[in-house]
């Protein structure tokens, strides 16, 4: 009898709070999405998943050894924790604090402590720590992105990079956002903080979430909750956009057909990407070489069996411990806060401005480009691929029935995948 | 617990856990019964992709989507504010 | 000469000792129950093939640094070792108790000074480190399990829900039986012990393997070794129980069609499921959790990639280590005892109990209820899908050729793998 | 930098960061037009997979490879010590 | 302007050293020499392309934790650095040196020292310690490639182990070379390095890995890259040797059709030749223990599943891996060295002798046989499977068009893949 | 061993890793013979699913199976406990 007593006092039903309650919530209104909307399946039914079993009351699934030895432990387990970080009392709020500022080997100390009391990591926090805090997962799905990419329409049409630079401006813009935000104290965001919830703005998954977990992993959840859904919401977000900053005749200009581009010139291309990347930008080199490096694999015709697993099985592996180690980040405590809605907010900012600026630079490109450029393909910069792309195609066709886009859409948009790396790369640079 | 034999610790897991069996798959019975008849209420497999009215235009529901998102997070947040209040 | 001489006195054939050759039969004999009969090959194959390399004289590839170290290390090593533990004398076995016994801390100590000694952890023991040790491996394998499995009939029919429950009756008489041969003397089990011997009634490999990871990892390879083969041998046991428990006209019962099931129903199903495990039993999250998520992917229907990869590819790479892992706890020291023979015997016990009882429930239940039930679908409770859903469906053909209740059987069937994984977790929150 | 406020350093950081962005993608247009010339010059399609005058009979080729193989690294180890010595 | 000067300064062109220049153009003709000449793609593609990010100047992808902060920390990183390891003054080299002679415990130290000064371990450093360090991806592509052999035609006609036992002789006249090398001053190689550049002359890439990354680390990437190159150049070093050593008529011996080997022969030799291991030789047993499980798993027939993964998913995803790693190792300060030109010059003296040894075996066999044998088959006896074979089948097919030696020379070919095997574990036990 | 110069301990090497391969793939040319004498003697291919005498009905080896398993463990425990008492 006392066993049940326990048993129920020890349930879920009778532990949960608020806050999780709520969080279960949204993991759920997150599947919905994913799966009654179609944003971006792949990655937001394992994060809404994840979020939801990261908020199971008493199970501890996201949490740290040590950070379930504070919850669980009884107070002698706390009291040598404490003592351990030299806190006095007993507060689990500033023994996390005390525990964050510490060093290596304290951490270390700290954790036997935690094991030795029969604590453990939560199974979501380990896949947490071997694929994004190890910077693994992002970088093979990047990989498998490179497997995937076909760099043609761009070597047709180099010039189009200039259009995923522009679209990067989203980026940066919103960074600035960030810390205006915070400057008027509606936000509480430091620059490293600014800088990862500016990715977003990059329309790029894996990038955003690589960034995120060197610059603000305590944001991570929210970032790429952001990140993919606007991906998603990428047909509503743009068209109106589109439509406001170009006229009738503009959307109608017929792009002259893209060169053919030989198989040799496809294979050197990740190569000048590379050799450039070391060159200019080594902190971009872990991002840009695993993209590199998928892409000529696809492209050398000689490693079919590599290129194949690294856009099947092998991406499909690391999608779901990335989405898993994502929803985890969709703990209660650091979730439901205010900043979470800035960076929502701050996202479709972003997404905003990179396709206006891609817009507005395709119209200055037409300018001064001895063949047409259509300035619907602009708004592909911010990546987003391929519905970027789609969606100019679709408003090319509704301005020119036999106005195809899609191919010359598809060079900015796997431009913006390359500028939103660099800017990465730069961001890490700078603040990381 | 105060040391009981172990064979009694044997008895008491026993019934503990079958107890614990049944209750929970007979509480799984009836949440699976009332799930099944809601969605086939709500969610009749003719039209499966309705959770909401949508049946107008394609553009329509597209705005409503973009709501839904920050919806879904921000009447998140709201309430948990509300309940958070010290 | 003096090398040939070395190479002699360490080869294989001068050390092995007694039990390591009787392993070695062992394994021969799981590989022969594997590959000629059929028992479980996916699993008994890399099982067997790893008890054997496990017990490879000299090799020490199931063994830590810290076990090779005592073993191959010189005398002053295991001086040293000795020494660091607070041990007097160097008695091996004196030795591995104060490790047992001894912190996180210490245990890290012990592991650098056999590494600088020049030890290392054995293949195998890394295996297991990685897919068991972590919890990781069984959970994998659930998920995929979950992306295979179809909760339809289930869903046609909930009650068969109870059968699942009654049959899980076999797991705690089982852990009764345990500790009433050890209050006689003739075994020795704690009460983990117990509960991990419990679980093989669960005839659920992955379950059972978790299970006895967490509490009675010494037990490992005994239990994994008989929950396979008695699923194997389901074909078996289960006939003579099920016809000494039911009358000719019993069996000749007809079964209402099942009602159709539709898609959304499918997909809220691992939902729901997951949420009572959320509310009430927290410590069976990451078994369920993880079985629900690969359910999901299954029935989602947008994420056919990652279901693809989690019933194949990903399951795959994750049987092949998890067997050998496994393999790796059938060396002598730890298998050949005559505990290993109790867990035989009751492991068998757990099978036909869970049958009757699982028979015995259908019983009831056909007398109150509204249509017919065939009591032969009771035994499907007992899980081990699909084996003993095939074999109601069998002997339901021989009383009533026109008789197919495979698709009857298949709801009590999964109800079996939800209820063992229920009966799992109460046992981790009780006594782990 | 001397603790520059935070608005200042998102300044900085964002005209940095665009101008990066901006000569990176330029150069990156420079490189692969020049590379599209060059191989469409070198390497023309029809005959992709000749890199050096290799259109005499089977077994000639060969002999150069195993050469080839040495050279390249050889000739990386010569140029580094050439320029190493102290 | 100070942020782009700094970013300037750090940027790779302007710190890049001579030596990473030249590592990234030996990359690049890496690259060339698989994509173009078809040498052994699957690695070479990933090696050279991996060899070019450990160049990348400033990105440390290829460096510890330690190494990163000792390059890029500053004077205070770097005395912090030689005063834990007690190195008066701050000359890199000599801490390195200390680092390299320390203990586990100081390493752990260090490293948490080096990762509280925001130092980390390189992409491409972590790869390498999960997959090649651990020893895990030479096992699992050996079990891949034990899932992808036939020994159906050593089976036929077993004699031909012997022609692979004499190849190997290759592997232990290159050790005497290059300890021969050593004593005439003109290398520097000690026992353990020159064992690990003998096992080139094995012409299996897992193994030689394997070996190397166990004796001598610091040349596992030059060992690499000549095993695998020459491997590719099988089919221009083998047939001026055999030519020389047989005469025109014993090319055109025609040997009598190979028997029909059953299933369960097949089963069986894996079994059987673990056995052996396990009698003979533990310290291969990782090796020949991993190729017999995957060729049980071919064989056996009930576990079609796994060995499909095992031959691809697993297979590709692990080479990708080993690829890289292996690629980690082509850092400058480690491969620009004159030892790397022995190593390439070693190499091929140990294939020519390999081959030579092979075909002289064969004549050998010839004369007391009663059954005929054409010395081609013996060069096959190097493995290089199935290049060496083919190599065999062509130079018979030119003396007699009639003579097909295909099937024949697989039989010494994957004899050759146990012999080197064999090999190796001798000079584990030995030297390791 | 005390402490060979580097060129004799390339001999040794040599010598017992050459003598060793060679005595391995002797053996291993015997075994091999004898293994593929006896399966096709005992376990022709016609019938190479019979180990044991089993050519009866369904139901008659199903029992035999169970026993194998515990057959297969109880045996082994037993030989190694009675070679095992001190
Ligand atoms: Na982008
Ligand atoms: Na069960
Ligand atoms: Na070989």
């Amino acid at each position: 009898m006392d066993k049940l007593i326990n048993l129920f006092v020890s349930s879920g039903i009778y532990q949960i709070q608020l806050g999780q309650a709520v969080m279960i919530a949204v993991g759920l209104g997150l599947l919905f999405l994913a799966i009654k909307k179609n944003f971006e399946p792949l990655l937001l039914v394992p994060i809404g998943f994840g979020g939801i079993m990261a908020n199971i009351p008493e199970a501890g699934l996201a949490l740290s050894a040590v950070e379930n030895a504070l919850h669980l432990g009884g107070p002698e387990v706390v009291q040598q924790l404490s003592e351990m970080l030299g806190v006095s009392g007993a507060d689990p709020k500033a023994i996390k604090e005390a525990y964050a500022m510490a060093g290596q080997a304290k951490h270390m100390q700290v954790t036997q402590m935690a094991i030795d009391a029969g604590f453990n990591n939560g199974m979501l926090y380990n896949f947490y720590l071997i694929s994004i805090a190890s910077g693994a997962a992002p970088l093979l799905i990047f990989m498998g992105v490179g497997a995937m990419t076909d760099f043609g329409p761009l070597l047709a049409n180099p010039k189009t990079l200039f259009l995923g630079a522009a679209a990067q401006f989203g980026i940066f813009a919103t960074v600035l956002g960030a810390v205006g935000l915070t400057s008027l104290g509606l936000m509480d965001f430091s620059i490293q903080d600014a800088a990862a919830i500016g990715i977003i703005g990059g329309a790029d998954g894996p990038t955003a979430i690589y960034v995120a977990s060197m610059l603000a992993p305590q944001l991570l959840g929210a970032i790429a909750v952001a990140a993919y859904s606007y991906m998603a919401l990428v047909p509503m977000i743009q068209p109106p956009i589109m439509r406001a900053l170009t006229s009738e005749d503009e959307r109608k200009v017929a792009m002259t057909q893209l060169r053919h581009v030989t198989k040799t010139e496809k294979i050197f291309f990740p190569l000048v990407l590379l050799l450039l990347v070391a060159m200019l930008l080594p902190d971009a080199a872990p991002l840009l070489g695993m993209f590199c490096f998928g892409n000529l694999m696809r492209e050398c015709g000689v490693v079919e069996r590599l290129s194949d697993t690294a856009q099947n099985a092998l991406i499909n592996i690391v999608t779901i411990f990335l989405g898993l180690s994502v929803g985890s980040k969709l703990v209660a405590d650091k979730f439901l806060d205010v900043n979470t809605l800035g960076i929502l907010l701050l996202g479709v900012v972003a997404f905003g401005i990179g396709t206006a600026c891609g817009i507005l630079m395709a119209k200055v490109m037409n300018k001064f480009s001895s063949t047409p450029i259509n300035p619907l393909i602009g708004s592909a910069g911010v990546s987003a691929v391929p519905m970027a792309a789609r969606v100019s195609n679709k408003l090319g066709l509704e301005a020119n029935p036999q106005n195809f886009l899609l191919m010359h859409a598809m060079g900015p948009n796997v431009a913006g995948v390359i500028g939103s790396a660099v800017a990465a790369g730069v961001m890490i640079k700078f603040v990381g | 617990m105060d040391s009981p034999s172990l064979i009694s610790e044997g008895f008491t897991l026993m019934l503990a856990g079958m107890g614990f069996v049944f209750v929970f798959l007979t509480l799984l019975v009836y949440a699976t019964t009332a799930m099944s008849k809601l969605v086939n209420k709500y969610i009749p497999e003719a039209q499966p992709a309705a959770a909401a009215p949508a049946p107008s235009a394609a553009p329509a529901p597209l705005a409503q989507d973009q709501a839904q998102l920050t919806a879904v997070i921000a009447a998140a947040i709201k309430q948990y504010r509300a309940n958070h209040k010290k």
